[in-house]
């Protein structure tokens, strides 16, 4: 009787239409949807958990003619990660856009972002894809542009234009595939697929526009600025969910669309560029002047990480160490989410008590902000990858598998980029260690600091030991 | 009752904290009553197996444990009497006290230990508590000093550890002493080194002269008296004498004992100050050991004689210079009491062996081993030395003679317990003339001068006769003409005399130590320099240089950049296999 | 900034290498497909999905969840326009003749556009071409200096913006609460519902699409803007 | 249901928990934070007690979580990590007193506080883990704990030099990362056995295996401080003393030579190791170590710049006794490893007393402070002398115990550098007790503070530093009773060599 | 498959996806926000015709309705992102306008500045 995938994209809607309605009641309202979603979205995962993946045939039509949706066990592991870190975000912006006017603005928005970020994780169907990513874009610059200042706006165009871009080369692969395999369901074209010059083209269109959307290192030139100029919970969503939705896009192509089509060499450049945005992503981070800009690098260079994972995967052959690195792979994402979510709230809190988030002149506000600086702390450790974070353990069957497959070079990538993860996370927290008087309580603004900080905990400490259930996920999935 | 033993050394440790409170220091008196206690009470072989102190220790008696454990135990308990009467309440003097009792507690372990451990344990203590003895009023002269003994100990101490070291290699982690098994030439050389540092053999004396000459009587007494004669004993334990011949390394000994003998007697001849007059006869009597030493090494079936001639000499030598300092400290007090300077003419008599004296005894038992190898140097070298030491003797009581009407103007120069030039020690009237030290003193007059007749049969009494008429023919006449010339002359007290290598020596290593803090001082500024460098490096790049996205941002080059990525991807899907 | 000579010849060199390689794909995609697409299985379960048109069938029936995503898109597009600030000054009052001319003109564009919303269901027209004159209608109105397009004032405004998706979504839960699935119309209802969903989607597609045209925040009150 | 999985884990958790706790106190909740932290320590100390007693009676106790198949977390208690923990946690529980009183009105204290909870929970998991990605694990969390100690006070310099503590710990932490990383992937799980598990691998991998075990090293050195690597240490010194102490006697120096011997005896296998030619390198090391760390103590006149230096040169001991191969030398390691956290703890608690009385910092300053303050300065005595390796004191069964090993198995090179460091030692301690006892006090002390009416300075922080010094005297007299260091590290090495 | 059919569908197609190149070329290369977003619309013109050339199924049989109606919501899309795009350049002008007054920027480059 209830569709818990549907469910999942329907209700935020529901909620967002509702908020655009009655104004008035937008903070009530919008909170109660994000409760509903997310208990509807965690219920979906323990399903997933529990047995094998589920499907539902929207309008009943059966695949080629109707939409379905589908949650393995990836999507469910990240639709589990995007709706916590979207309940913690909601929380924190019932706090952050206090006035009538700003929240009005900002939950329909919002609310309409979440649902198009469910229906992209659970979306089985490639035009449906196009037409969530639409969505998504679109109310992603739409809410980057609510700090209202004309950085903001520059950087959200921008964003907008390249998003556009993008999805619109997407648009192209999809209409070739539906050319010659005159379908437009996932399952279906794979089964189908065959090495050609359709597949080919379709490939680099898809991946190509997605690289794009998905800010790989020569094209990332957009988000520093959108992110960094975006109010703090839009950032937090941007950098966590936002540009992980992408990621994942091009995760499901190259895994399961272009399984067969995809080559070494391919894996390999996409690779180079991961290293590339681990190393200039990280450097910049070192050299950000603002603690947002800071972040914003870092997920720059956290997304490379999730690239390096291709190369290894597409050489190694099916069997419990491709097992074991895709669970690596979901692990560093789920961490990165929650870390990237809690850093950029703390970040914003940090902003909005000193009215500058430069870092140079940090210091009063670390040591006075404890709950915030320490939230910076794990959140830090979860981005540097030092142990019980996910990321740490990430890293280890990552270099691991670099080694056994004899490419040694990503584990000189990874290693560089943990010592600057290293500087650029503790030139932020050697701020806090100053000659300030004590602050007399630990926490400050509770609706800020809160969510920040379990989400930077689940980061630095739960999601690295919860690594065993999520392997069990992503195997019931598939 | 074997536990009495582990009293014997539990109870002056136990003791030493409490001493340092001037209202306790007569508890100095009882440390050394359970020793004697074991002495009389406990058998002579009786052991104590302990093996959860340290790496199980035993403690035990033998023969020449006994006779040890007895002239030790005089010698400390009657120093003490002093300690106790004469230091009072100074400041300082707690410190003394604490560390004379753990120097006591050193001594006697080390003499019961049955294990090298145990040994090793006695010796350090023994070592580095005595260095605080030597310092007691402080003062730039005993600093030096105590430097010195410091470095010289340590030294020797390390040498005796490797020893054992190497020794323990052969017979597992520890072993009943006295050595069963014969050690390898390495062994010997480091026990010579390291025992003869303590015994103040003659290229390692140094220290000896500097540390009797400014330790207080009761600390130089025990120093001399007891400390010294441990080296005997550890030669005795770790010396494989008896078991095997050894006939190189016994001749070194018998060169190095004999060289010893007689260098140290002609430099105390030039001495100025009756200390170091004593310290370097005490070192002419360590060469003496070494050459008893290795004649047993020479001929091993000499050993039982050899041993117990030896414990006596030791026994003997140790209450006669005992005796002697204790006597020099009575003597500083009040140099004109005709009592004290009678028994410091008996003392010298008996140290330089004159007939029905302890010395005579001593010599004459030692005799059959001196005689054994039948050498004529050897003979003539030792009637050479016995005559140096009667004059060394003469030398040291025309010193403590005072001329009449000239004061001593040396005294101000030595190390008296009231000495005016050091800042702490009380400036009080002239201290009433310690009773009770005096009666301990005449008591170990008597034991000194019992002791030939109590060990030794008649026919020994009469030995040295001839040596001792010679010395009294050249020492007359030269006493006679000094005295009637310049009264006095000879007792001008030079500062810097002639035996002491430690004025070549220290030069040289102020000049290493120079050499090396310059050569480290500049490799550490070089250093310093390059860690500054690089962290200014650090700073300098800390600042943004102009911002590298600006071109990046640019539509056309991010527009190829894009286009070249997916051809790129096209490619490599479409050649690659 | 000049686009410097090396991108003004690299970026037209890459684009013909990618374009003869679709060219290439495309040619291949259409020779070598033998089969009919989704046509024929589209054409067969036409009469069961409540619409003769197969277009509208397809897009209210087949494949209903993207046009209800497509209406999400449009309402984000318009909140996010009116997020961005105040609209534009209107146009100034237009002459006699304009006037004349629009007086004519609105009523038979709403019209023509109730006309297209009711032949959707058999011939080409619909939701979004209805939609699309009412839009045309607002133009021209706001062109002929009305401030608001001939639009209620902001709480109806948006109120009517959302109700098309609203419709859409709350026909698509209450069936799944019904037990048939998300969207999964009744043959028996199938005509009816998606009049209904037509009708809402075709107002506040007008609406929006006039208030879009205006270009942000509607005034609240009829103050008349220098 | 018996309890075994679980004892390991709540050892570790004994500490974290407080310590999570105690971040969340306010400043001027000083009793309840001083009950935490003291129930923390008492409660660990219950577990451990039990667990030795287990382990003695050769009762297996494990923890596991599998992250993923191959890759799992095990904390398992065996001779050797029982040595580590009952160490660390003894000396915990002390430091925590001497901290508690020691930053009596200093600020920050809950961050100082749940920071030292932290340390020390990440050192015993460092000594329980049972096979070398935990290890990697904990080692990488005590560096995150201990950079907000070191830069505790605030001061530029300690800021400074908490940034050339975590420059070095990092790129040591990566090393040691990328180094068990690549040996896992050669070999599969490495859980620590007796006796080593590379011993069986094909030949061709023996040049990774050098390699790997360079790599290994140089991370485990820095912590290990041994001397390429040592530079933090010194810089270091700006934390506060409870930190320096519990740092640099216990917790951050021991882990890495902690590490050493795991390296060495569990993963490759001495035996092995020895064939590859690895211990003689690490001997060497470990000698340079120990000789340049005393010859640069000699120059310093900083107090704790002077300790630092000797622990530079102290903890080598436990690599060189590591590196020379034989069960004596190993046991002369070992026991090293417990004696030098006692002694050295002693003497940075009286630094610490120092500063914190009389404002003493430097050597020179230090003229008849024996007479101001002679429990302290007993204490430090007593420390010093066994660095010394002088008798009663703890030093000198390690001493003995080394030469021991070094002259059965021949590496009479080892007995030389043993002699040259006693004296180094000697050359830079000796000074310092001779200006305490012997010289006399100067007029008027730099800041003297009067902590208590009846005693030289605060209880808090004077019977800490005497309980210590207790303990290296008793260590050393006790050697040879049952549960002593030594015994137990007897065990270990008959463990080791045994099968 | 006819080969009339066959040769409209290359020849429309082929033409859409000439549209698309072209409209990638001027996006790239043209600096000012509306030439940008023309070349978006030309782009989604290009794709859209490559969909609805693939619908085509000779002259008598009805076209394939699913790629038809993939344009329909392709369009609605396309229009709602250039509204958006087209406010937010509105809003950039406004905003310069506001700082230089004087000067009534006709064709301002995306990011606002002026030619």
């Amino acid at each position: 009787m209830f569709d818990p995938l549907a469910l999942a994209v329907a209700l935020p809607l529901l909620g967002a239409l509702l908020v655009t309605m009655l104004p008035g009641w937008s903070r009530a309202l919008g909170m109660l949807t994000a409760l509903a979603t997310t208990v509807v979205a965690l219920w979906l995962t323990v399903t997933v958990w529990g047995g094998a993946s589920l499907h539902s045939d929207l309008g009943g039509w059966g695949v080629p003619l109707g939409i379905a949706l589908r949650a393995d066990g990836l999507a469910a592991a990240l639709v589990a990660m995007a709706n916590l870190v979207a309940l913690a975000i909601s929380i924190n912006a019932t706090g952050y856009f206090g006035t009538a006017e700003s929240s009005r603005k900002f939950w329909p928005l919002w609310l309409l972002l979440w649902s198009a970020l469910n229906g992209l994780f659970l979306a089985a169907d490639l035009f449906n894809l196009y037409v969530m990513l639409e969505l998504l874009g679109l109310s992603a610059a739409a809410l980057g542009a609510l700090t209202g200042t004309r950085e903001a706006a520059e950087a959200n165009l921008r964003y907008l234009l390249v998003g556009l871009l993008g999805s619109m080369t997407y648009l192209l692969g999809v209409a070739l595939l539906y050319t010659a395999y005159g379908t437009l369901d996932l399952e279906q074209v794979a089964a189908s697929l065959t090495p050609g010059p359709v597949a080919l083209s379709a490939l680099a269109l898809m991946v190509g526009g997605l690289l794009l959307k998905a800010a790989l290192f020569p094209l990332h030139f957009w988000l520093p600025p959108a992110h960094a100029n975006a109010p703090a919970p839009v950032s937090a969503a941007l950098s966590a969910l936002v540009v992980k939705a992408a990621i994942y896009l091009v995760l499901r192509l190259w895994l399961d669309l272009f399984d067969g089509i995809v080559t070494e060499a391919a894996g390999m450049l996409l690779g180079l560029l991961g290293a590339g945005a681990v190393l200039w992503g990280s450097w910049r981070a070192l050299r950000a002047e603002r603690l947002k800009l800071l972040a914003a690098y870092s997920t720059v260079a956290q997304v490379g990480y999730l690239f390096m994972f291709l190369p290894l995967l597409t050489a190694t052959p099916d069997g419990p160490e491709r097992e074991r690195l895709l669970t690596a792979l979901v692990l560093l994402a789920l961490t990165h989410g929650f870390a990237k979510a809690g850093f950029f709230l703390a970040a914003g809190l940090v902003q909005k008590s000193t009215g500058h988030d430069r870092i140079r002149e940090l210091g009063g506000a670390a040591q006075s902000l404890p709950a915030a600086t320490f939230t910076l702390g794990l959140a830090g450790v979860a981005l540097i990858g030092l142990p019980p974070s996910g990321t740490f353990f990430a890293k280890w069957v990552l270099v691991g598998q670099a080694i056994a497959l004899g490419q040694w070079w990503w584990a000189l990538v990874v290693m560089a980029g943990t010592l600057l993860a290293a500087a650029y996370v503790f030139r932020v927290l050697a701020r806090a260690f100053n000659r300030e008087p004590t602050p007399k309580c630990f926490l400050t603004d509770p609706r800020t600091e809160i969510p920040a900080l379990l989400l930077a905990a689940l980061s630095a400490l739960g999601v690295g030991l919860a690594a065993q259930p999520i392997a069990v996920l992503l195997g019931a999935g598939d | 009752m074997s536990g009495l033993l582990l009293a014997v050394v539990l109870v002056p440790l136990l003791l030493a904290p409490l001493v340092v409170h001037p209202a306790w220091r007569w508890l100095v008196l009882i440390a050394p009553l359970p020793a004697l206690a074991s002495l009389a009470l406990l058998p002579p072989d009786a052991t104590l197996e302990l093996p959860w102190l340290l790496l199980g220790t035993a403690l035990g008696l033998d023969e020449t444990t006994w006779v040890f454990l007895l002239f030790t135990t005089l010698v400390w308990s009657l120093a003490a009497v002093p300690v106790v009467e004469r230091l009072g309440t100074a400041a300082g003097t707690g410190r003394f006290r604490l560390l004379f009792l753990l120097a006591l507690a050193g001594n006697l372990w080390l003499i019961l230990a049955r294990e090298p451990v145990g040994f090793y344990v006695g010796f350090a203590i023994m070592g580095l508590a005595a260095y605080g003895l030597i310092l007691h009023p402080g003062g730039l002269m005993r600093r030096r000093a105590g430097r010195v003994y410091l470095a010289m100990t340590l030294i020797g101490e390390l040498a005796l550890f490797v020893a054992l070291l190497l020794m323990a290699q052969t017979q597992g982690v520890t072993w009943s002493l006295p050595a069963t098994s014969a050690p390898d030439g390495t062994v010997i050389a480091l026990l010579l080194l390291g025992l003869g540092i303590k015994a103040g053999l003659m290229p390692l004396h140094p220290w000896l002269p500097l540390a009797y000459g400014a330790a207080p009587a009761p600390a130089a007494a025990v120093l001399s008296g007891a400390m010294s004669k441990v080296a005997l004993l550890g030669w005795l334990r770790l010396l494989p004498l008896g078991q095997v011949a050894l006939p190189e390394w016994g001749m070194l000994f018998v060169w190095l004992g004999l060289v010893s003998l007689l260098v140290a007697l002609g430099v105390g001849l030039v001495q100025t100050d009756p200390r170091r007059v004593l310290a370097y006869s005490s070192i002419s009597k360590a060469g003496l050991f070494v050459l008893l030493l290795g004649l047993l090494l020479l001929e091993p079936t000499l050993t039982p004689i050899g041993v117990g001639a030896l414990t006596l000499y030791a026994a003997h030598h140790a209450l006669v210079k005992s005796g002697l300092f204790l006597g020099l400290g009575l003597r500083d007090l009040d140099p004109a009491r005709p009592l004290v300077r009678a028994g410091l003419i008996l003392l010298a008599l008996a140290l330089a062996g004159a007939p029905l004296t302890s010395g005579a005894l001593a010599k004459s038992v030692a005799k059959p081993v001196l005689v054994s190898p039948g050498w004529i140097w050897l003979d003539l070298a030792l009637m050479l030395a016995t005559v140096a030491t009667m004059l060394l003797m003469a030398r040291f009581v025309w010193l403590i003679w005072p001329a009449p009407g000239v004061d001593d103007g040396h005294r101000g120069a030595l190390p008296m317990l009231r000495t005016s030039n050091d800042t702490q020690a009380p400036v009080g009237s002239q201290p009433a003339f310690p009773i009770w030290s005096l009666a301990a003193w005449i008591l170990l007059l008597g034991l000194v001068a019992g002791f030939p007749f109590v060990l030794g049969e008649p026919s020994a009494w009469p030995t040295n006769a001839g040596a001792m008429l010679i010395a009294g023919l050249i020492a007359a006449p030269l006493a006679l003409a000094i005295w009637r010339r310049a009264p006095g002359s000879g007792r001008r007290v030079r500062r810097r005399s002639l035996g002491d290598l430690v004025v070549l020596i220290e030069p040289i290593l102020a000049a290493q130590l120079w050499t090396g803090r310059a050569l480290f001082g500049r490799w550490n500024a070089t250093v310093e320099a390059a860690r500054a460098h690089l962290y200014s490096l650090g700073e300098r790049v800390g600042s943004p240089p102009p911002d590298p996205e600006r071109t990046l941002r640019a539509w056309p080059t991010a527009g190829w950049l894009w286009l070249g990525v997916t051809v790129l991807l096209l490619l490599l899907v479409l050649v690659a296999p | 900034m000049k686009a410097s000579r090396l991108q003004t010849v690299l970026i037209p060199l890459l684009l013909s290498a990618i374009g003869a390689v679709l060219f290439w794909a495309f040619w291949s995609g259409v020779t070598g497909h033998e089969g009919e697409r989704l046509a024929a299985l589209a054409l067969a379960r036409v009469p069961e999905s409540g619409a003769s048109n197969p277009v509208t069938s397809v897009l209210l029936n087949f494949r209903a969840y993207d046009t209800l995503m497509e209406l999400a898109v449009l309402l984000a597009a318009l909140l996010g326009i009116w997020s961005l600030g105040p609209a534009a000054a209107p146009y100034q009052p237009a002459a006699l003749l304009l006037n004349s001319l629009v007086s004519w003109v609105v009523p038979m564009l709403i019209i023509a556009g109730g006309y297209l919303l009711w032949i959707g269901g058999q011939a080409p027209g619909g939701a979004f071409q209805a939609g699309a004159l009412l839009g045309a209608a607002g133009v021209t109105l706001a062109l002929s200096g009305r401030p608001n397009a001939g639009l209620p004032d902001e709480s109806w405004l948006r109120v009517l913006a959302a109700l098309g998706t609203l419709v859409f979504v709350l026909i698509g839960l209450t069936l799944m609460f019904l037990g048939l699935g998300f969207l999964t119309y009744p043959p028996a209802l199938a005509k009816a519902l998606i009049l209904t969903i037509e009708t809402g989607a075709t107002l506040s597609i007008g609406a929006t699409l006039a208030a879009a045209f205006l270009g942000g925040q509607p005034r609240a009150t009829r103050t008349a803007e220098p | 249901m018996n309890l075994d999985p679980y004892l390991p884990l709540a050892i570790v958790l004994s500490s974290a928990l407080p310590g999570a706790l105690i971040f969340f106190l306010g400043e001027d909740s000083y009793r309840l934070r001083t009950a935490l932290n003291l129930f923390g320590a008492l409660l660990k100390i219950i577990l451990v007690g039990w667990m030795i007693w287990g382990v003695f009676h050769g009762h297996v106790y494990e923890s596991r979580l599998t992250l993923m198949p191959g890759l799992e977390l095990v904390l398992s208690a065996d001779a050797l990590s029982v040595l580590f923990v009952a160490l660390s946690t003894v000396l915990w529980l002390v430091t925590t007193i001497y901290a508690i009183g020691y930053l009596e009105h200093s600020p920050n204290r809950s961050r100082f506080f749940g920071f030292f909870s932290l340390c020390v929970s990440a050192t015993v998991g460092i000594a329980l883990s049972g096979n070398l990605m935990t290890f990697v694990v904990f080692y990488e969390i005590l560096t995150l704990a201990t950079y907000p100690l070191v830069a505790h006070r605030g001061t530029p310099d300690a800021d400074h030099g908490a940034k050339v503590y975590l420059a070095y710990t990092m790129s040591g932490g990566v090393l040691l990362f990328v180094g068990a990383v690549w040996l896992q992937t050669l070999v599969g799980q490495l859980t620590f056995t007796q006796g080593g598990l590379l011993g069986a691998a094909p030949e061709a991998l023996h040049g990774q295996f050098i390699l790997i075990f360079f790599l290994l090293l140089a991370g485990l050195g820095v912590k290990a401080a041994l001397v390429p690597l040592h530079g933090w240490l010194p810089q270091a010194m700006v934390a506060p003393a409870p930190v320096s102490a519990l740092l640099h006697a216990v917790a951050v120096v021991k882990a890495g030579a902690f590490g050493i011997v795991r390296l060495v005896y569990d993963v490759y296998g001495v035996e092995f190791a020895d064939d590859l030619g690895l211990l003689t390198v690490l001997g060497v090391l470990a000698a340079t170590t120990i000789i340049y760390g005393s010859l640069k103590a000699l120059s310093q006149d900083g107090l704790k710049k002077r300790l630092a230096y000797s622990t530079v040169s102290q903890v080598s001991y436990i690599a060189l006794g590591a590196s020379v191969l034989g069960p004596i030398a190993t046991i002369g390691g070992l026991v090293h490893l417990v004696h030098q956290g006692i002694m050295k703890i002693t003497l940075f608690f009286c630094a610490g007393n120092y500063a914190e009385t009389l404002g003493v910092h430097k050597v020179s300053e230090m003229n008849g402070i024996g007479r101001r303050m002679p429990w302290t300065t007993l204490a430090f005595t007593v420390g010093a002398l066994g660095m010394i390796g002088i008798p009663p004191v703890a030093g000198f069964i390690t001493k003995w115990y080394l030469g021991l090993g070094a002259a059965t198995a021949g590496a009479y090179w080892v007995i030389v550098v043993l002699l040259v460091s006693s004296l180094l030692n000697a050359a830079y301690f000796l000074p310092i007790l001779y200006r305490a006892w012997f010289r006399p006090p100067p007029d008027q002390w730099p800041e003297e503070a009067v902590l208590s009416k009846r005693l030289e300075t605060a209880p808090a922080l004077l019977w800490p530093p005497v309980v210590t010094a207790l303990l290296a005297v008793v260590a050393g007299l006790l050697a040879a009773a049952p549960f002593s260091p030594l015994e137990w590290a007897t065990l270990i090495a008959e463990r080791e060599y045994g099968r | 498959m006819s080969h009339e059919i066959l040769i409209t569908q290359l020849l429309y197609g082929g033409a859409g996806l000439l549209f698309f190149l072209l409209g990638v070329w001027s996006f790239i290369s043209h600096e000012p926000l509306w030439r940008k977003l023309i070349a978006l619309n030309i782009m989604g013109a290009g794709v859209f015709h490559v969909l609805v050339a693939v619908a085509y199924r000779g002259l008598d049989a009805p076209p394939d309705p699913v790629p038809h109606a993939l344009v329909l919501t392709g369009i609605v899309v396309a229009v709602s992102a250039t509204a958006l795009a087209l406010a937010f350049g509105r809003r950039l002008d406004r905003e310069d306008s506001e700082r230089t007054p004087e000067v009534q920027g006709v064709d301002d480059r995306e990011d606002g500045t002026h030619v």
